[in-house]
């Protein structure tokens, strides 16, 4: 369909819902946050009624009006956290492990795992963002048609509530970042244990943990998208795991959006009380500094919003999009920080009470160009797209 | 929903246009802007293309073509991307004739419209911006007073684009409360074109500042007639507009600075494989990219009719800013070499702050 | 003369108060933070280094030794690196007393430094800050209305340090066109002092608000009687000690930032051969620097009595947009590491934020 | 002595005289930035009566309160780029060869050759900022007791009217950095000519220039420094050559500097003319948008000036000054370029117009963060002192 940034009256419908969802779950925003042991229930009492916001197939869709699943998903992203990051992520299908499900999975794995809640296990005490340094083993066993995963992961987000978890592990360490395969397993799964919780910065509702995998047995058809074969050759084998990152990072961007809007609108509001005027289609001289600074922050806003839809549209296309994926992470995750750190400063004093939410969402939104690979590692990519570099041409 | 996809008309046109740019700009920018000179033949070339009067109603002599602000945002942006002074003089007639084919009256139409169908370029200008620090278009101190059936206009513009050809101006003055536009003759009693400025950038567009004492013109003078017109919209129209323009300059150093970053050695090896370097692309990269996005975004809603004010000053500003960011970057990634006029990197850098305080120039 | 040299005796007590800070403050840190509690056993300790009592004159029990805003300036730059939110604790005390020294009349010196001087740490309060968004200190809404000899106090004050044991505070208001300072003790009446507040950062130093709700105070209230004082000056001053601490806070962040990319190792080298660790390295160093000379400017021109509002105003806002600038960067170094409570960093990002709209606390 | 931030009576008049001079300068300076192939004349007819700026021997110097020669050369240098950048250069003893010749010549070569206005040559067509891949060569001709200088330079700064250059030439290819050496080559030594003048964004009335050497012969005492061993061990030789960049770097920082004044004492007067009102002490709530934007570019420019300062008053004492030296100039070569990139845009259109002199500024500072090394390089500097790492740990 040719362009368009409007929203047809489904997107309308799932964004009001999700919207009105988030608004419950602000409620709780400030609980969790201060009582990081306890978890947020499944279903808040006020929100029994909703649909989960995510299962966006209760709603027909047009093709020719509605925008694509990436798109609203993205979207219902920014919607859900603009309510609350944390309390957001009790409410099934959103953990970071589904985006990757939903990439590199055969259809039949979809259709078992898509309604559980998954995490995404990556990080691993010595690896940080170096994916080819994972330590973590998958030996197929042929003889019970298994796979024996051994390892540590950390830095795992919603470990402790999901329900299972995408990790990866490698099956041949000899072949670097080929041998690096995508694996599920779902929790229960003897050998697999939660060994530690980590006290955060930010988003403390939803949890990250530390996982132990000894010894730990998965049926042989849990490799995600069942590609068995090592391509030493090229990397294309390790390209498969990464296009798990390509929907997984315009979602951490939406993500971080989310919590970016919620400050907006907060300082928006209490800057129009306290007589602040923002006026648009002028020149900045006419402003007072608060309406200049806003009106600056609201733009970066929009125009990361619009990069992390342009991500998501062309997966949804079904078209490359590894550097678009990269650019929504990269612009998000520095524009949610100037955006939350400056609606503090415009506010002042006020700012930095915990009698309002703001001094959480800067909190909450620093994860963003952290997790799922950091800014830094985001530009390499695009550099290197860019450059038509290799990894060893630009490390 | 949301769409970021051309439509197949729409990669045909972009790709021709890129192609123009490439032949017909490219090759003439530096000697235009160092001479300070626009040359006739290259806006025949541009007139040819028929980009004004396609779109322009068969009534009127024009192709009748339905207008699309996308798609002219998509060719803009190409122009730009060849040259941002030429692009404008490219596209600076249809600022004039689609702001008389969306506000104007019957007559406006009929009076002005025909001369943007011919075989030679002919333009209009807008006269907006006035001289004098902090200057804001929502904030003017040209005034048209009401005398008889028609108005005396009162007061100075700057920054006219084409001032030395424009058949007419529009002159946006307050008229009591209200903003209005008043199609203004060159040749109006009371109004004096001064000499071409010199600027910064865009040295090959010439800009004409205006003294307008007590001009008095006709009651047919006022765009809309009557009933006047949505200035605001037509402004929005222009900064969006603009936002393109940057958009394509930008781009154009960005992909100027990729080869030669990839081919200047320092310490052994491409200045490339320097993340410092690396990290200053890819933040270009990202930067027109989002700059583009929003920019399209202001065009749909101008092409859908709905609100425009706020995202046109979105994308505005934001291509603004983030020009000026890349153009002065690229200079950074070329070093000593950015400094010289042997690249054009030196002249998009002067071209970049120049666009970023203009306003309004050109429309979609 | 320009001269940045520290004389030996600065050198001397840097030294000390480096180790003081080393030992003392950074082993308490998190857990005053996650507690958010102030241990009287450390208030007790940093008394006995007489920061406030040595630099009250002999006459009122102090040690007389003469104040110098530039030595002041290195002790609490030493104290905010150990940490922020205890080194304002330690410091506070001076704030109240240098401000009855500096502005004070013969009968409030006699009645209010000498419990400055004694064995128990002792402190009064900067009651500066308003509830609600845009506060600016040059606009406040509490009022002071001549009563009789004395003044009716009304309004309210959020973040006053140490509410819960400041003896006195000095509030500060509008006098009819005029700016006072009141001395308020925490017992008068009309006054009620809220729980303690819940900040993002700095959770070790309680603070309070405020409400004055027709608080009645006698002349002697107004801090230097009939011809009350430059108040403008004291909160001046404030600002500039503002600005010490988030220096000393900046350093802190890149001295641990700095051996940790070191040793930190990905795509099998350590991180800070990466140029773009490398050079947001860099990036804090300079800013750390530049802070530190733009607070010394201030604090020189506090030392030598010259108009000091323009340099703490920039001392202030530069320190402040760089010490979050770089506790922002100082996560990112870590990366998933910045993010947990197991690096002081997270700790000191925190900090940073809420030191940057402060205003005002400290004294040099 | 101690920390002191205040000017003495001579510190202030030396610089009340830069001032004046100046300002002077100031009305050539669209003249010569229009007519780039033209000189400015060396003694400009209003300013024939000054003394010329830089020789504040004239002045009787008292250590326990003037400011020491460094600082108070690069409050100089702000004085007079503050008037203007490229008719500046018309009047001696600025050129950047001067600084490296009294960081790193011997004192009768300072005494020989101070009073000449000398270049400084670094660049090659290939080299850029690499200098261990220097190709100039000068080879010891020990019969004649001449250096013979053959190669090519480029970028040369006020190249065509200086007296004479302090070029870098290798004496020993194979030793790599360490063989390189600094020279005195005067104008008018046969085998020197100057090949090519560059036409340039800013600073047109200052020439830069491209010179080549060939088959050149300069007397054996040329050498700046006299050092003739070639130190292969550790990089001690080439740290002298470098030496010299420590008074440069912080003097091109002064030099941006006086530029951005230049372009905030004009923007500070339009705004003020305007009505906007700038207020210190207070939030930037109350502010209007420019005056906000002002004082932030305002207190950028201090901050910078303060580090060259601090850079230079190392020097004076002695003290090495390496890193700082590279503080400063990242510092500046950053600040200047959004200082004058703001002011153009808080002025809006008229910013823009060759009727006035921010355009120019805009153009002439941004030089600074190029020469004499990038921004990039400076970087590097500051990074491998602060890690304690080589050239080879951080390239």
């Amino acid at each position: 369909m040719p362009i368009d940034f409007t929203l047809s009256e489904r997107d309308r419908g799932i964004l009001q819902n999700v919207r009105e969802e988030g608004l419950i779950c602000r409620n709780y925003a400030r609980y969790y946050d201060e009582h990081e042991e306890e978890f947020a229930p499944d279903v808040l009492p006020e929100a029994a009624t909703f649909e989960p916001s995510f299962d966006v197939s209760a709603h027909p869709y047009d093709k020719r009006v509605d925008s694509g699943l990436p798109v609203i998903s993205a979207l219902a992203s920014i919607g859900s956290t603009w309510g609350d990051y944390s309390v957001r992520m009790r409410r099934g299908g959103g953990g970071l492990g589904n985006a990757a499900l939903s990439a590199a999975g055969t259809d039949e794995q979809k259709k078992k795992w898509g309604g559980l809640t998954l995490a995404m296990a990556i990080t691993e005490p010595g690896c940080g963002s170096d994916p080819s340094k994972v330590q973590c083993t998958a030996v197929l066993d042929e003889a019970s048609d298994e796979w024996v995963i051994d390892g540590e992961k950390i830095f795992v987000t919603t470990g402790c509530r999901a329900d299972g978890v995408i990790l990866w592990a490698t099956v041949d360490k000899s072949a670097g970042r080929a041998g690096i395969k995508s694996f599920l397993v779902e929790k229960g799964t003897p050998g697999f244990v939660v060994a530690h919780k980590e006290k955060k910065l930010g988003i403390r509702a939803d949890d990250t943990a530390a996982y132990v995998f000894t010894e730990c047995r998965i049926p042989r058809e849990n490799l995600l998208g069942l590609n068995e074969e090592v391509q030493t050759k090229g990397s294309g084998g390790f390209r498969g795991v990464m296009k798990t990152f390509n929907m997984t990072r315009p979602m951490v961007a939406a993500i971080g959006l989310g919590i970016a809007e919620a400050a907006l609108d907060f300082t928006r509001e209490e800057l129009e009380k306290a007589g602040v005027v923002l006026e648009y289609g002028g020149s900045e001289s006419s402003l007072s500094a608060p309406a200049a600074r806003f009106i600056r922050l609201e733009t970066l806003f929009e125009a990361s919003k619009l990069a992390t839809l342009r991500a998501c549209w062309l997966a949804g296309e079904g078209q490359p999009n590894n550097t678009e994926s990269s650019v929504s992470k990269a612009h998000a995750g520095t524009a949610v920080r100037e955006i939350c750190q400056g609606c503090i400063e415009m506010l002042g004093p006020m700012g930095i009470s915990r009698e309002h939410l703001l001094e959480k969402w800067l909190r909450d939104c620093r994860i963003t160009d952290i997790y799922e690979g950091t800014g830094q590692i985001q530009r390499l990519i695009i550099a290197r797209d860019l450059l038509g570099y290799t990894r060893a041409d630009l490390k | 929903m949301i769409s970021f996809e051309l439509t197949e008309e729409q990669e045909l046109v972009r790709d021709a246009m890129r192609n123009f740019a490439a032949e017909a700009m490219r090759p003439l920018a530096r000697e235009c802007d160092e001479t300070e000179s626009l040359p006739d033949a290259f806006l025949h070339q541009v007139w040819e293309l028929g980009l004004t009067s396609t779109q322009i109603p068969e009534v009127y002599g024009g192709g009748g073509e339905e207008r699309s602000p996308v798609t002219n945002a998509i060719v803009l942006e190409e122009l730009a991307h060849g040259d941002a002074a030429l692009a404008i003089a490219a596209v600076a007639p249809s600022l004039f004739a689609n702001a008389l084919v969306d506000h104007g009256t019957e007559e406006q139409k009929q009076a002005h419209l025909p001369a943007f169908c011919g075989d030679a370029y002919h333009t209009g200008s807008l006269a907006l911006i006035e001289p004098g620090a902090l200057f804001d278009p929502r904030r003017l101190r040209t005034v048209a007073e009401p005398k008889g059936q028609g108005f005396v206009l009162s007061g100075a513009k700057s920054f006219v684009p084409l001032g030395d050809r424009a058949s007419h101006f529009l002159v946006i003055a307050r008229n009591n409360g209200d903003t209005d536009a008043f199609i203004v003759p060159r040749d109006a009693r009371g109004l004096r074109i001064s000499e071409t400025e010199k600027n910064l950038g865009l040295r090959a567009l010439p800009t004409h500042g205006l003294e307008l004492e007590r001009v008095e013109v006709g009651p047919e003078s006022r765009l809309g007639g009557n009933d006047g017109c949505n200035v605001r919209r037509l402004l929005d129209n222009s900064r969006a507009a603009l936002a393109v323009v940057m958009v394509g300059l930008s781009r154009a150093v960005l992909e100027y600075c990729v080869p030669y970053a990839k081919d200047r050695e320092a310490f052994d090896e491409p200045i490339a494989k320097k993340q410092a370097i690396a990290f200053l692309l890819a933040e270009m990269h990202i930067e027109v990219e989002s700059s583009r996005w929003l920019a399209w975004q202001a065009a749909s809603h101008l092409e859908k009719g709905h609100a425009v004010t706020r995202s046109a000053h979105m994308a505005y500003r934001y291509a603004s800013e983030k020009s000026m960011w890349v153009a002065d970057n690229g200079v950074q990634v070329l070093g000593g070499h950015g400094f010289i006029r042997e690249h054009p990197v030196e002249l998009w850098f002067r071209h970049a702050r120049t666009l970023g305080v203009l306003e309004g120039t050109v429309a979609l």
